[in-house]
């Protein structure tokens, strides 16, 4: 998920979700980073509409109280 | 195999030719059971199957003669066939027609002695019965009837017999005029003859409801196993970045860390606590 | 997705998912198997319980929306 | 499920799910193919409109809790 | 209901909610505190579990959710 | 939590919310006060409706009993 | 959030979530870091048990107004 959070983090900044990017926050982070991951990552990033993800996340807690309820 | 059919009468030798000329044309031969299916509904089930399936009934002795001359694999059919088979020709795989004959099945009335396939329930309310002898007919089936507002009623649903039971015969004669079709009736595949494998009838039942489930289980899984596992893929990308922020959400509300994109969920938190506990406190 | 069904595939065969074996069955599909992705995935999947992760529920926030709306 | 996992697999790739295709991805996955259970696969397959199926699965987790709720 | 909060604040912050104590609370955000009210609020918390009080307020919308799924 | 409690007291006392409003609350409760969350959490507050956010908190329990009733 | 974010960022990676860490990582995507909103973070998250508060579903009252008006 660490690959994720720093997706999102980039987004948040501003920045392009490219590998480099992502690479540099990982390595930051002192994570061992592999290149694949972040080649994957930012592919299925590409065309994804962050902000609307994002925005969709405000609405999930309910759904999953819904799922979690009967349980 | 000429030698030994020279000596049969021209109609058989034209119906095993007949036989013979259909396996050639078809892709398909089968065996289904016809075994208590009324005339009237071969009919209905003949008109359903047109244009899919033909449907030839014969004789077993000269189905036999026609196995024995096509040769082959195909002569294991022969080991299927039971008094009530018919044939059936197709060039749709055994599969399909299988659950084309499950959709051609019919409801009819049950006969005396026939085992009931599910429970048998009558349901409670008015029949179109004039009082008379009919109640007293139902009530000795074990059916709850009584004249109400001059008319024959049902006073409760009830489940006249179980899954598995016989249906006596009083029974039987009063479902029948309450209009009870407790039966299906349709055309069993009993064997089928593809591409040079004889199927049987157990591997080509596939229940349809349950095996969409697994497509959407499968489905259902894969998508679990990539946001669990954070593999992004084109169908999940998205998913994942909200299954993150929604993370972040729960964090910074349960953990209070002031953020300001979330602070309406932080107070709104705080706030449901405080009525919680008025609540308590009144 | 085609990734994540090899990988289920194999563990359902009781196959390790390895990077060469999900390269063969993605090719046996007639896909052209990107190396990178490849590698990515099974190094996303290491340490990863299959058989837990394919069976807790991860909710779609998309579906909430549309979940919600005839209610 | 290693049949409808494979037949998924080839759908998400955009690729016809027929009887050989089926075998193939199978066999690469090291599973010893039941011939009768491809055809029945495929038999089955027909009609069935995967796409749709697939986006239940998206809308489950909600539906589940749906059902569960007023029990 | 910022007799409440004061209540909460204590609770969180490890205190007994007593009666100097909320009186305290209040005072220091310029409230002129009515004395008979924090008696009030004392007496009515006493043999009150306020975790599991707290608690139940975070299961509510729980219940909304699943209660408004199935309409 | 209790940071948050400290700005809804100051709140509903119809006080401002500032910096040393909110640790003069804390400290009144015998909180060891960090400087930087109060800061971060009058910076977090600056903009935010806190009455409109307190209303929609109110909604949840409402509706909770609505759809419980005829459940 | 970003400050959010890089805290699950060393979180999911397995690294002690300290003001060093989060400061890098938010620097290495570019954004400029408010110190006293480490701190504050780094407090707020001091004793909680995150791998907990992430799969607690987060009360948003938002949210469930939104599926209650409908029920």
């Amino acid at each position: 998920m660490e690959y994720i959070y720093a997706a999102l983090l980039l987004h948040k900044a501003g920045k392009e979700v490219n590998e480099s990017a992502v690479q540099a926050v990982l390595s930051a982070a002192g994570i061992a980073v592999n290149e694949s991951r972040v080649k994957a990552l930012v592919a299925a990033l590409d065309g994804v509409d962050i902000e609307d993800a994002i925005s969709k996340a405000a609405v999930a807690p309910v759904a999953v109280a819904a799922a979690a309820a009967p349980a | 195999m000429p030698l030994y059919t020279a000596h049969l009468p021209k109609w058989k030798k034209d119906e095993i030719s007949e036989i013979k000329r259909l396996s050639e044309e078809y892709k398909l031969m089968g065996l289904v059971d016809m075994y208590g299916i009324p005339a009237r509904q071969v009919q209905d089930i003949r008109r359903n199957l047109k244009g899919k399936a033909e449907l030839r009934m014969t004789r077993n002795t000269l189905i036999e003669h026609a196995l024995g001359e096509i040769g082959g694999e195909i002569k294991d059919l022969g080991g299927k066939l039971d008094g009530h088979s018919a044939l059936i020709f197709t060039n749709e795989n055994p599969f399909k027609l299988y659950s084309m004959l499950e959709k051609t099945k019919t409801k009819m009335a049950a006969r005396p002695g026939e085992l009931a396939p599910t429970d048998i329930v009558v349901e409670k309310g008015p029949t179109s019965f004039k009082p008379g002898p009919i109640v007293g007919e139902l009530q000795q089936a074990g059916i709850p009837a009584a004249i109400e507002a001059g008319k024959v009623t049902i006073r409760e649903t009830k489940t006249v017999v179980k899954e598995g039971q016989e249906i006596s015969k009083k029974l039987a004669d009063a479902l029948a005029k309450l209009d009870v079709k407790p039966m299906d009736v349709g055309l069993l595949l009993q064997a089928a003859f593809f591409e040079g494998t004889v199927y049987e009838s157990d591997v080509l039942a596939i229940d349809e409801v349950a095996f969409y489930n697994n497509i959407i289980t499968a489905a259902k899984q894969a998508f679990n196993l990539s946001l669990n596992a954070a593999i992004p893929t084109k169908d999940t990308a998205s998913d994942l970045l909200t299954k993150a922020v929604r993370e972040a959400r729960n964090v910074v509300v349960e953990a209070a860390v002031v953020s300001s994109d979330v602070m309406d969920a932080i107070i709104g938190k705080a706030q449901s606590q405080a009525m919680a506990l008025q609540s308590v406190v009144e």
